[in-house]
């Protein structure tokens, strides 16, 4: 999941080379260390389990991310986004009558459609991409009340699977699978997925060099949409219903995990791998500051300190390495 | 000011706290009945929880040709001076839900929540045995109905020396989050018997998270009496909830306004029952 | 000329808003010629080329392609019709490998995806072409501006196209790497491609090209054979004679004080126990290969990066590590290799770029000079004779040598005495080289002294009093003005590659 | 107001160059002449006031922001610093026994200090201004709810005073216009503030030119801070309280004001005028909203809309000026 090329000889994984990728890494593996040492129960398989679960959902909407963060922009629509594709389903479901497998899809097609709406608005409308998804958000979270009308809509059992288990695997960790292998090889083995990186890195030289910039930045929010949708239905799933306040605020968890994992918001760097860790950076905080029963007020405290440091960390090593 | 004879017609302005949240939908659904009942015009302005706002769109109903306000108030201390200003101004207010501290509403139409706190510790002991241990999910910290019920409940609790309250985290009024932070406090509490949530939203949540444990092995209460939370006590999976009647506030809301509009003298203060809802009388409120 | 021309731009005119740059220009490539554009600094070849190039419409005239009419609404079409273009401007993406960038627009797949040897192959073959031996998985953010270059050629020469467009590739380039891409053109000439080549290197223009057209201030002046005698060349473009290209006057004699010392400065993995001081009056200059360590001295000593032993003074005072205003405060001023990463706030306007050195030391309680600013500024644009629209135009909006005057501007108006100039002169027009030149030495004159690395060696050769020589991070060699030749400063400069090679 | 500078015969006002630079002003004056033609409430000296009244705490924060935004970072943490500055003014005040006007002050310390810490955080310690301000986010958050125990402070009479009237004048109103004058020559005329511009338009460039970008850097979030606390003790007055939960998610609020007003995210452009108009954009619909009873529900959609084309027709009106 490294952006950089492996060289020939590609049967010995290169350790050095993966962790000064994965800076944020060593954030996470000192949290979990601390949390190890905090209490028993962090280390348990039913926890990392738990932990698994409760990553899926920001860590999807933020696979979806790190395409735009990638390409230069930024999504602040991902998680209204979610939270409609979710509702559109179960509406489509309750009220229209739809099978519940096509209810599902239709959920999908909902995100995939405000992502491409924002990408129209920004590469061809030429609306800042902060401006453009800022107005998404209100338009989709005001699109999910509407059709809610403010109450939770029960979804289709489709829909319920996605937070179920197939045996003892907890679908949401499947699903974070398959999101996180998809993510990687769209952005690190497709042409369009490389076509992002130089969008992002100097959108001038993209243009000159003839990659077509306008239906990449297209595409890189339509994808943003999909996996928002995906994410919201999984939310739904692990629910049991779509709720109208979903994933609200999620946007900034997304954005949040993207950064920790490496990227940066002037685009043209970004891993999956790096976004994934991000994520797990916040979700297992949350989890550790539950497990301490750390007050909640205090919880924020520590929230933010840590967040600051896991990034510190990394910043930290780079200059280290580089002096 | 409208004095005597027809009402038909004259705008109210209603502010509510948030409508993100099914509560406050039964409460503007009950208002909105009354006020086609009654002829008047129902401008429904919406704070999403945000004080600021709230007094944004006050200033703005003082402006217009409005009759008389009925307010939810995302704070009770806050909303003071925006709510004075309308008295000041001759337009009666009537406060719904949640009380404005400091102001001299014309009438309050309210559930009291310290009160239900105490009615879900109530419940919560009956069901555990009077012993065990119990979580405690709050709300959006600083809010007054988080606040209220959890000192409620606080209060009632102090009655049953063989309960201990082990954990007490907020999951935001919201159902994903509690989901996220139950699953993690049993992870720490295992032995944990019973659940209060301070709404009915993280209650489900909480139910999500305990899986076959809820209604079996924890008793989990909560609050608020949503359509949703009624069925999960007809499915056994919620034991109790303390019910609040949204519609019934918001419809007797409406119609206090009407009469203050007409020049009626009205009651200060309309209380409006708080019920403890368990599998016993639930039929009486499925909606 | 008997044959067809593979493109011709015809009458073709260009505006940017009210200002007019391409007035009824023609101009024709041919298959195995190579066509020289000249003119000065914003005289409209870049312009002219990026109508080619699919990059630019033409607001008058046509583009006539093998005898058709035709439209480049984009670079790609440019691209379908087998014309590349070498960019003035590098347009890389230093966050993307060597390969990636080489074959950016053109990514090789296999099932769909990116086949990575493909590319990593197609990369190496390019960069053969032109000598670059660096690993093609390397990030082009790590690479000086020579080696970006080289890249960005490479790219253009793994396209096949049939016209290829040269906007200033030399210009970063030093005799031996510009040696290389000569001949890979001639050898493009063998196999039929036409080619455009722009250059301020007037001795580049006899050696590669076949005709000459010469503009100025967006008009075409003349059509003359790349044979014309240098200085008749001069005359068309500039409109006069120039005299003397290198007019240095020694601005020293006899016993001057010492301005600059530098002693033993080390900064691991870069360069190496540096020692030499430059005198009051005096131009001393450092040569040597792409990659010998220059533009990282030049950095230290101008406080831009931090070095692990030795030190800098500045007449007697040593200055602090790593401290850039403290350098500026003893009247160092530095013009950087990059002047659109380091140099330039490029949609900032002309007067604001010209003013930060000394935006500071002009205020007056903390509140900026505006009317100062402004005066100072429009003096320094019209002595540097700067070509601009208004003073209040974004620098991003001037032509490439423009912008570097400027760059050089902002110093002249901060009256720095130390000037470190790092490829002063690059992409800068001979009339105006011999303006900065006068410069340079009315700064000697005045008691000043400069330090200048440059891989023009005539410029070395005609502009320095003493010549230090850096190879891989050491001084090679030291020569005088007077002992000082090409073959002198190479055979220092080169002597480890030699010893490579064996 | 303008970032350019102006010519010598500064005398007769540019309308031309003021509209060309003021982009979203069209949006606003198209936004309040159809407001005009729907409703007679909103064209009345008392809804104006109200306006007024209502854009000062937003308008606030986003002068503040626009230096941050203008030196290319952000700044997530303006409305929690906000909430913290003023429960921190009502502590001083309530608990630690203040007078009021110290209190005053030491609400505004609060915010300083909160963003010099930011400011360090980016400049010194390297991290990403998102981050950081992320990170100062939810600590700034939790600390006002751990001084408060999640209660609202009633405020000191000086506080309050900011939320009252002098005279016929809404003291908001005075208080904004202080406030976006210090703001535009702090940025307009000062030597610090133009240098935010090439801080933001090129760092490495103003690095080498002598500007001292970490001092600029550290001001830049510094005043921010500053900002926010105005922002929040404003607030404060105006509902007589500090609230545990005063101007959260204001900083989306913010940023997108400055970047309504012509700013952009990479930094080097934005000016106090466009701030100004951005904020006053998002408080009349929100205000024109209220007035035409638009339900809760479709208002965020139509909100939504209105940011996309408040900030459309002013992408649209420069394309056609410059072709
Ligand atoms: N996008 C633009 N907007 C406004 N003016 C422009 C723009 N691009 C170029 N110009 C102006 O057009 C003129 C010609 O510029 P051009 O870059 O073609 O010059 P050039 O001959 O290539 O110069 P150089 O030798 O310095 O590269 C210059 O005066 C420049 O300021
Ligand atoms: N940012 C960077 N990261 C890593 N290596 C670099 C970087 N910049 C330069 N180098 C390498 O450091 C060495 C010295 O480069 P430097 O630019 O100082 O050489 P130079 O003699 O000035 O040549 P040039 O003509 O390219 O400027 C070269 O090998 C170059 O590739
Ligand atoms: O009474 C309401 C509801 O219980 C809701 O769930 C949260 O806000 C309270 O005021
Ligand atoms: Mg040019
Ligand atoms: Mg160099």
């Amino acid at each position: 999941m490294s952006t950089t090329i492996l060289p020939a000889k590609r049967r010995s994984f290169n350790y050095k080379k993966f962790l000064a990728n994965n800076g944020a890494l060593v954030g996470l593996v000192v949290l979990c260390i601390a949390l190890f040492i905090a209490t028993p129960d962090f280390l348990t398989a039913q926890n990392l389990l738990n932990i698994g679960i409760q990553v899926s959902t920001v860590a999807v909407l933020a696979f979806g991310m790190t395409f735009v963060i990638v390409a230069g922009g930024i999504d602040l629509s991902v998680g209204a986004v979610a939270a409609l594709s979710a509702m559109s389903s179960g509406w489509l479901f309750a009220s229209g009558g739809l099978p519940g497998w096509l209810a599902l899809l239709g959920g999908l097609a909902v995100g995939l459609l405000a992502g491409t709406i924002n990408g129209l608005a920004n590469a061809y409308g030429k609306l800042p991409s902060f401006i453009a998804t800022l107005a998404m958000l209100s338009v989709a979270r005001g699109l999910t009340l509407v059709i809610s009308d403010g109450r939770p809509i029960k979804t289709a059992a489709e829909v319920s699977f996605l937070g179920g288990n197939i045996g003892p695997v907890p679908m949401p960790i499947v699903i974070l699978v398959l999101a996180a292998l998809v993510a990687s090889f769209l952005l690190n083995r497709t042409v369009i997925g490389r076509s992002m990186y130089a969008v992002g890195g100097n959108a001038e030289a993209a243009r000159l060099s003839g990659l077509p910039v306008k239906r990449i930045l297209v595409t890189v929010f339509a994808l943003a949409g999909l996996f928002a949708a995906l994410a919201g239905l999984l939310l739904a799933g692990r629910l049991d219903s779509a709720q109208p306040q979903a994933a609200a605020g999620y946007e900034l968890d997304a954005i949040a995990a993207v950064v920790i994992g490496g990227a940066s918001l002037s685009g043209g760097l970004g891993k999956i791998s790096g976004t994934f860790v991000g994520a797990l950076v916040l979700v297992v905080i949350r989890n550790g500051l539950n497990l301490l029963n750390v007050t909640s007020f205090w919880q924020q405290v520590v929230i933010g300190l840590v967040i600051a440091l896991a990034v510190g960390v990394d910043v930290l090593r780079r200059k280290t390495r580089n002096s | 000011r409208g004095g005597g004879g027809e009402a038909s017609g004259d705008k109210i302005v209603m502010a509510i706290s948030t409508l993100n949240n099914p509560f406050f939908v039964e409460l503007r659904d009950g208002a909105q009945a009354a006020a086609k009942d009654a002829g008047v015009q129902l401008n429904i302005v919406d704070a999403q929880n945000d004080s600021a706002t709230q007094a944004n769109q006050l200033a703005t109903a003082a402006s217009g040709s409005t009759k008389a306000v009925i307010v939810n108030p995302v704070d009770s201390d806050a909303a003071a001076s925006s709510v004075n200003a309308l008295l000041k101004a001759g337009i009666p207010v009537i406060g719904v839900d949640r009380t404005v501290n400091g102001a001299d509403l014309d009438s309050l139409v309210a559930s009291d929540n310290v009160a239900g706190g105490r009615q879900a510790a109530d419940e919560l002991a009956k069901a555990m045995g009077e012993k065990g241990s119990v979580i405690q999910l709050q709300g959006v910290s600083g809010t007054s109905a988080s606040r209220d019920r959890g000192a409620g409940f606080e209060e009632g609790m102090k009655a049953y020396p063989g309960i201990t309250v082990v954990a007490k985290q907020t999951a935001n009024f919201d159902r994903a989050a509690a989901l996220d932070v139950t699953t993690n406090l049993m992870q720490s509490n295992p032995g944990v018997t019973g659940l209060f949530a301070e709404n009915d939203e993280m209650a489900l949540g909480a139910i999500q998270a305990l899986g076959a444990k809820a209604g079996t092995e924890v008793s989990v209460v909560g609050f608020d009496g949503t359509s949703d939370g009624l069925a999960a006590i007809k499915a056994g999976t919620l034991v109790a909830t303390i019910a609040q009647q949204p519609a019934e506030l918001g419809k007797l809301a409406v119609e206090l306004a009407v009469k203050a509009i007409k020049g009626e003298k009205i009651e200060k203060n309309v209380p409006v029952e708080v019920v403890s809802v368990t599998k016993t009388n639930v039929g009486d409120f499925a909606k | 000329m008997s044959q067809e021309p593979l493109v011709t731009l015809q009458n073709v005119g260009k505006s940017f808003g009210p200002v007019t740059v391409i007035k009824d220009v023609t101009v024709s490539v041919y298959a195995g010629q190579v066509q020289v554009l000249l003119g000065e600094n914003g005289a409209g070849k870049s312009t002219l080329i990026k109508m080619m190039a699919g990059v630019y419409q033409p607001d008058a005239g046509h583009i006539v392609v093998d005898g058709k009419t035709v439209v480049l609404p984009t670079t790609r079409a440019a691209e379908e019709l087998g014309i590349a273009t070498i960019h003035q401007e590098l347009n890389l993406v230093s966050t993307m490998s060597i390969a990636e960038n080489v074959m950016l627009g053109r990514t090789p797949t296999k099932h769909g995806m990116v086949d990575r040897s493909a590319l990593r192959n197609r990369a190496r073959a390019a960069l053969a072409l032109i000598g670059l031996d660096v690993d093609v998985d390397t990030l082009v953010g790590e690479l000086g501006i020579a080696q970006q270059q080289l890249v960005e050629i490479a790219k253009a020469l793994s396209i096949n196209a049939r016209i290829l467009i040269l906007d200033e590739p030399t210009a970063a380039l030093t005799r031996h790497e510009t040696e290389s891409l000569f001949a890979v053109m001639a050898d493009l000439r063998r196999r039929g491609v036409g080619m455009l080549f722009i250059s301020h290197h007037l001795d580049e223009i006899a050696e590669v090209g076949d005709t000459v057209t010469v503009l100025r201030d967006g008009e075409f002046i003349a059509e003359v054979p790349a044979s014309t005698p240098e200085a008749d060349l001069v005359k068309l473009m500039v409109g006069r004679s120039i005299e003397d290209q290198f007019p240095r006057v020694a601005g020293h004699s006899g016993e001057a004080a010492e301005i600059l010392r530098v002693e033993k400065l080390t900064s691991a993995g870069k360069f190496d126990d540096i020692s030499f001081t430059v005198k009051a009056g005096e131009v001393l200059s450092i040569a040597g290969l792409v990659g010998a360590g220059r533009t990282e001295l030049i950095r230290a000593i101008a406080g831009v990066d931090n070095y692990s032993s030795g030190s800098v003074a500045v007449r007697g005072q040593v200055l602090p590590h790593g401290s850039i205003p403290a350098a500026i405060a003893a009247g160092i001023g530095h013009v950087p290799e990059d002047r659109k990463g380091e140099g330039l706030v490029l949609d900032a306007s002309v007067n604001d770029n010209l003013g930060y050195a000394t935006l500071a030391s002009t205020a007056r309680m903390g509140l900026v000079d505006f009317t100062g600013q402004r005066r100072r500024a429009s003096e320094v644009a019209k002595k540097l004779r700067i070509r601009m629209h208004t003073i209040d135009q974004p620098i991003r909006a001037l032509s490439g040598g423009n912008q570097q005057k400027a760059v050089f501007g902002r110093w002249i108006i901060a009256a720095s005495t130390v000037l470190l100039l790092d490829e002063p002169t690059r992409g800068v027009d001979v009339g105006a080289k011999v303006e900065i030149y006068e410069l340079m030495n009315a700064i000697t004159a005045a008691g000043g002294a400069i330090l200048m690395v440059s891989s023009e060696l005539p410029e070395i050769l005609g502009m320095s009093d003493r010549i230090l020589v850096m190879r891989d991070g050491r001084i090679a060699g030291e020569l005088t003005a007077a002992e000082a030749t090409q073959d002198a400063v190479m055979t220092l400069a080169a002597r480890d590659v030699d010893e490579q090679n064996d």
